[in-house]
């Protein structure tokens, strides 16, 4: 199974792992009550999708996906503050971060 | 300042005034919101005399003012400009509605000193004006329905304004729901001549009025006019739908004077002088009206006999001028009509101030048998009131004498007229001096029969000041329209200002023979002297403190307590229209509403509540299952493509 | 990393020596501190271990060393035990990043019977395209260490501490951030060597066509940019969390913020981790704004010491050795001179209260970077005229 | 087994591992540190495929201030280890764990059965260049001008999340000496 061609990193190694890191975090937003933990695995999807974006923009000589990778990182910083804001939020009224604990916010 | 300007202040002005005095009703003291309405007002009566100076000016022919401002409605043909239009009869309108409302607006200030809403009164005073402009100066019957519908709210809110007393809520809302079944006539009356003529607007429909008069009964013209007839008579407290005006006496003292003395009651008056060329086509409806005007004329006077509150006997009174108004208008007269609601509006509106001013003196207190010489604490009031008293009565020389007098003579001359109706006028003439006079000499002459406690005082000078100015125009307001027959023996021969001002407008009577001096006079001079007499017996019988009414009232028992029960018409109208009307709505209520309605839209409510229910399951709020569905959908997908 | 076995033993050999050379530099500034605040406060210090106190050291590495171990009862002892460990890490590995000399040239020489080289070995641990990108990405995990070890002692005080120190080393670690942009604008680099090799020579620059030399001085990062020079300084103290900027540690407040629970050799390696971002800010101020290993005299370049050098009669090799190992010292003197800045204003100074921290990190020096970047981005653009 | 094979499998691990521990740890805070953890491995990734500037930028934006902000609030929460990490539901999580195996495998097939993307031009390019000077240089350029747009309203977005952040989580009375 293992001969010189699977061991010898290339686009596809970098794919699969990005491929497999991204289900972990979709488990993890899944599973987690912690509400907390789900925007972490939120993160952590986003860090899969950035691997790929990195991976394509090296194999393809093509910079653009530097560049989305950029402007990712961002938006994940904007959306981990937010989130944790609301969060926040929500342990002073209930004392919880339990997702279901949101429920209350439904009309 | 062109005349869109001036129109747009015109009636602009009152309305900035609701709005400020509406909005900050809590802020504003008696002097603050008094000042503010009555500036706006006031502003209002400076553009109506500057308008009214420019229609003076004008030539004789096209003396009109035509202002549009936007095209309204258009639906297919039916096209409603927003528009006004100021001509002979409206120029005097927002005269005297302008004019009379701001010494009202002047008198209210001190008169509701007291009370916590003055701010809101004004506000809705101030709304009312504005209601009433658009009622006169509208251009076609849709603004003057919205003016109609306007005032008649304002008339609502401010009859009830003291809502927390049941009963004046109450008569409120009687007003309001009386006004309701006219203002559907009205609507319905305008669906007609609109169907007819193919427009609304009052200068097409006069000129497309026909020239020879139609003397079917269920031509839609008669129809037409009668309904809008039923409209007039609800707005202007008529037979049969008259019975609110008493009721609305429950408002404050100005309102009345404003209201339901000066201007609103009068808008149906108004509306049949500006429909004249149409109502000449159909005599049958003028007719009618003639009957209806000369019987409320009898009737209400009759009632007024017996009244011992002070604003219900001037109500009836002005009950009963409505109705010669409405004589004058069913005899072809509408120019005397004209001139007796404006020497009406004069006479009346003091009366209701006076009488306000008695109120006020008085604590409050309303029936004229505790009261009585009252002479000497109120020398201002009584002085002006006697003035109004004296132009009701029709003395020579006063501004009732004229147009009542006009009114009568018109209706034994004109060959629409008949004597009889001439007879009932006098009749009610002849009532209408004695609970006049009787109401003059139990309030203010004979002996006080003011309770220990309250001490009367003459009002200040916010108040007696409009009382005074009423006065003057009670005595002199008449002036301007002189009959030919008594100019002739006057010094300088004064001409006949009104008549010759209104000859554009109105239709002239066919087949007015030439009037007979001589017959005139006589009829003058009947009426005249028959007045003086019962004014005289009413006199002798309240001023001289003798027991002749009371043995009277003993006598003719079941007729005394009949005028007394107002003819029994409440109770009678409670009996054959609003208790089967409330049986019926009872009865839907239950059987057609709740049995069957409701059944079907609770299934309909049911189905789409158990619908969601099994949908909801879905959205549930949990975030995570959510997110389960997208990737369940992203597997799929995924899974298709790679598949395919 | 190397293509053959000598080069990447050297390499580990270099990456152990950088790192000693942090460890055993924080004994010396202990003394150094000590000796240092008394002479400040007018004391004495610790004179009586050896000459001068110098064996002092030795005294309190075996105080740390035989203290008794222990662990919060209510601790999480993973995070307890690697939080110092963690202290340590980031520190070296950035400090690894900064060359401190010219490299060294090696000839081919024979071992083992075969034949190795020729080697050219820099004089940093590893070469980095954006060095001082890595180096503040590097500097920014020492956030973890105090976290883990607030958290995982277990103790108000701790977290508060913790809590409160990370909180200053992200606001500051924006000053500091901005205040070096324009160092980089100017060079157009984030490499540390292409930036120390802009630096020498005397100042001198081009502005709209006139080229002004000024040639008394050395061609410094300072001289261009000193609101720059002056925020990262004041961004280093706080990223050390010193004074005036020890708000995690107040003892008046907090009793020691984080290391309440911590003794003995674990606190020792707090102290290195302190020391050891003393050393990189320092480092990176040197680099960035004191040019380099450079001279401070622009007529002594490197070129002119390899000049001598080859007077004095070495070979390329020797040659080599010589000036890098001469301009290590001129790197060494400015980092020892920078240390003791750092001691003097440690006690110099009282301390912030924590709003006017938090104030001046937010509202006074960000505004400034960022001013400072524009403008040196607006001067840039206009002197290229 | 060359030099950049080793760092990739190892790198490839450690990743693997540590995201793993973002799934599974109870503690959340250990969850955090994990996560950290996966951060500076996927920068060395970064580093590994040449983009050095994004490597350093992963490490002050996610592990310097994004990760620090989710383990100061973890902290402050002070939440102990839960005692149920999971939601509840037998059914409805091995559904899920099934979905995310799917997901996994699906993927992970599709790129194996697929021929060698890009593998022609491996070696080109201004990616490839050693220090990755000249990629961070091109990056800037093509950022401020191709992208400029998404640039600026990149940064009207953070200035309004700021604002609305600092609104949320304001607390009465203010954090200052009055």
């Amino acid at each position: 199974m293992l001969n010189e061609a699977w061991i010898e990193p290339g686009l596809n190694h970098y794919l699969m792992l990005s491929a497999i890191i991204f289900s972990l975090g979709l488990l993890g937003v899944l599973l987690r009550k912690n509400a907390i933990v789900m925007l972490m695995s939120i993160e952590l999807m986003l860090n899969a999708v950035n691997l790929t974006f990195v991976a394509f923009s090296k194999y393809s000589g093509n910079i653009n996906g530097q560049v989305m990778v950029f402007f990712v990182m961002t938006i994940a910083a904007a959306e981990a503050a937010v989130g944790l804001a609301i969060v926040a939020s929500i342990f002073k009224r209930f004392k919880e971060v339990n997702i279901r604990f949101f429920e209350h916010l439904k009309g | 300042m062109d005349h869109q300007t001036l129109v747009a202040v015109l009636l602009l002005a009152p309305l900035v005034g609701f709005f400020i005095n509406g909005f900050r009703y809590r802020k504003h003291n008696h002097l603050v919101a008094g000042a503010i309405a009555t500036t706006m007002v006031f502003i209002s009566f400076v553009c109506s005399i500057l308008l009214f100076l420019n229609l003076t000016e004008m030539k004789e022919e096209n003396r009109r003012i035509v202002v549009s401002f936007f095209e309204w409605l258009k639906v297919g043909n039916f096209k409603a400009e927003f528009s006004f239009v100021i001509d002979q009869i409206s120029g005097i309108m927002i005269l005297i509605i302008t004019g009379i409302g701001s010494l009202i607006h002047l008198f209210s200030i001190e008169y509701m000193h007291h009370d916590k809403g003055v701010a809101k009164y004004f506000s809705y005073l101030n709304l009312f004006v504005f209601n009433m402009l658009l009622l006169v100066l509208g251009s076609n019957l849709l603004v003057m329905f919205a003016g109609w519908e306007g005032v008649g709210l304002c008339s609502y809110l401010l009859i009830g304004f003291w809502f927390s007393d049941e009963s004046k809520a109450a008569a409120g809302m009687k007003a309001f729901i009386t006004n309701r079944i006219g203002d559907a006539a009205f609507l319905i009356g305008m669906f007609i001549l609109f169907l007819q003529f193919g427009t609304i607007d009052f200068a097409n429909l006069n000129g497309l009025a026909p020239s020879t008069p139609t003397h079917d009964w269920l031509n839609p013209l008669t129809i037409a006019c009668l309904l809008l007839f039923i409209g007039a008579t609800g707005k202007s407290a008529q037979i049969p739908l008259y019975v609110w005006l008493p009721d609305a006496m429950a408002g404050p003292t100005p309102v009345s004077a404003l209201i339901h003395a000066a201007t609103m009651v009068t808008a149906g008056v108004y509306m049949i002088v500006r429909l004249n060329p149409i109502f000449m086509a159909a005599p049958n409806a003028l007719l009618v009206v003639a009957i209806v005007g000369a019987a409320t004329a009898v009737i209400a006077a009759s009632i007024g006999i017996v009244q011992n509150d002070i604003k219900k006997v001037l109500a009836y009174s002005t009950v009963s001028q409505l109705g010669y108004m409405f004589l004058g208008v069913g005899v072809g007269a509408f120019g005397s009509a004209l001139f007796h609601l404006m020497t009406h509006a004069f006479f009346k509106a003091l009366m209701f101030l006076g009488s306000g001013s008695v109120i006020h003196a008085m604590h409050e207190e309303q029936d004229i048998q505790k009261m009585g010489g009252l002479k000497k604490y109120l020398p201002i009031t009584h002085l002006t009131f006697a003035m109004g008293w004296l132009a009701i009565l029709g003395f020579p020389g006063f501004s009732g004498f004229f147009s009542k007098d006009e009114i009568l003579w018109m209706s034994y001359h004109s060959p629409m007229g008949h004597p009889a109706l001439w007879v009932a006028g006098v009749l009610g003439a002849v009532m209408t001096a004695f609970y006049m006079t009787r109401l003059m000499a139990l309030t203010f002459w004979g002996e006080s029969r003011v309770p220990k406690n309250i001490h009367p005082h003459e009002s200040p000078a916010l108040m007696w000041i409009p009382l005074v100015v009423l006065a003057i125009l009670s005595v002199i307001g008449g002036w301007i329209g002189i009959p030919h027959i008594i100019s002739e023996i006057l010094p300088g021969h004064p001409a006949n200002i009104w008549e010759h001002w209104l000859n554009p407008m109105i239709t002239k009577i066919p087949g007015l023979a030439a009037a007979n001096p001589q017959e005139e006079w006589t009829l003058m001079g009947v009426s005249v002297t028959l007045v003086l007499l019962s004014s005289g017996i009413a006199f002798i019988f309240y001023g001289k403190a003798s027991e002749l009414p009371s043995k009277l009232s003993e006598n003719f028992g079941g007729l005394y307590r009949l005028l007394v029960d107002k003819y029994r018409v409440d109770e009678f109208y409670e009996k054959a229209l609003i208790r089967p009307f409330v049986w019926l709505s009872e009865n839907l209520w239950l059987h057609v509403d709740v049995s069957f309605i409701d059944r079907c839209t609770h299934w309909c409510s049911n189905f789409v509540k158990g619908a969601g229910a099994m949908a909801r399951t879905v959205q549930n709020g949990n975030l995570q299952q959510y997110a389960m569905y997208m990737a369940l959908g992203l597997v799929v997908i995924l899974s298709y493509i790679l598949m395919r | 990393m190397g293509s053959d076995i000598v080069e990447i033993g050297i390499n580990g050999i270099k990456l152990v020596l950088i790192f000693l050379m942090m460890v055993q530099a924080v004994p010396i500034l202990v003394w150094v501190e000590r000796r240092g605040s008394a002479f400040i406060q007018n004391r004495l210090g610790p004179n009586r271990v050896g000459p001068l106190g110098l064996l002092q050291l030795l005294a309190d590495a075996v105080k740390f060393l035989t203290k008794e171990e222990f662990v919060p009862a209510k601790g999480v002892p993973f995070l307890y035990y690697m939080a110092p460990i963690f202290a340590l890490v980031p520190g070296a590995v950035a400090f690894s990043a900064i060359p401190m000399a010219t490299p060294l040239l090696i000839d081919r020489f024979e071992l083992f019977g075969q034949m190795w080289g020729p080697y050219t070995i820099l004089f940093q641990g590893y070469e980095i395209g954006v060095g001082v990108v890595f180096v503040l990405g590097i500097s920014s995990l020492a956030t973890y260490s105090i976290l883990m070890a607030g958290w995982g002692s277990g103790n108000k005080y701790s977290l508060l501490g913790a809590l409160r120190a990370s909180a200053q080393i992200i606001s500051y670690e924006l000053a500091l951030g901005l205040s070096i942009v324009g160092v980089l604008l100017l060079n157009g680099s984030f490499n540390f060597g292409e930036i120390i090799a802009a630096q020498q020579g005397p100042l001198a620059f081009t502005f709209i066509g006139h080229t002004v030399t000024v040639p008394f001085l050395p061609n410094w990062g300072v001289f261009y940019q000193p609101i720059g020079a002056l925020l990262f300084l004041t961004a280093c103290f706080a990223e050390s969390n010193r004074l005036p900027f020890d708000l995690a540690e107040g003892e008046a407040e907090l009793v020691a913020g984080f290391h309440v629970e911590y003794g003995g050799f674990k606190m020792l390696l707090f102290f290195i981790g302190e020391y050891g971002h003393m050393i990189v800010g320092s480092s990176m101020f040197i680099a960035l704004f004191l040019g380099g290993y450079h001279f401070p005299f622009p007529g002594i370049t490197p070129e002119v010491l390899r000049y001598y050098a080859t007077e004095l009669g070495y070979g390329p090799q020797g040659v080599s050795i010589f000036t890098a190992l001469i301009l290590f010292l001129s790197f060494f003197v400015k980092l020892a001179l920078l240390l003791w800045f750092f001691i003097w204003v440690r006690w110099t100074l009282p301390r912030f209260r924590y709003d006017q921290l938090m104030d001046l990190g937010w509202k006074t020096m960000l505004p400034w970077a960022l001013a400072n970047t524009i403008i040196t981005a607006i001067v840039i653009q206009i002197s290229k005229i | 087994m060359t030099t950049d094979a080793f760092l990739f499998w190892f790198l490839a691990l450690v990743t693997f591992i540590s995201a793993l521990g973002v799934v599974v740890f109870a503690n959340p805070i250990f969850s955090a540190l994990s996560l950290v953890m996966t951060m500076v491995t996927v920068a060395a990734l970064f580093a590994t495929l040449n983009a050095f500037f994004l490597a350093g930028v992963q490490l002050i934006v996610y592990a310097g201030a994004v990760m620090v902000l989710f383990v100061m609030v973890l902290m402050l929460f002070d939440l102990h280890k839960e005692k149920k990490a999971f939601t509840q539901g037998a059914f409805s999580g091995s559904v899920k764990l099934l979905l995310g195996g799917l997901l996994a495998g699906l993927i992970v097939g599709a790129v194996s059965m697929s021929k060698e993307l890009y593998k022609a031009i491996s070696d080109q390019a201004v990616t490839n260049s050693a220090t990755g000077i000249e990629s961070t240089k091109a990056l800037g350029q093509l950022l401020f001008t191709q992208y400029i747009f998404s640039f600026e309203v990149l940064g009207i977005l953070l200035l309004v999340i700021a604002i609305g952040v600092v609104a949320l989580a304001r607390s009465k009375g203010g954090t200052h000496v009055k």
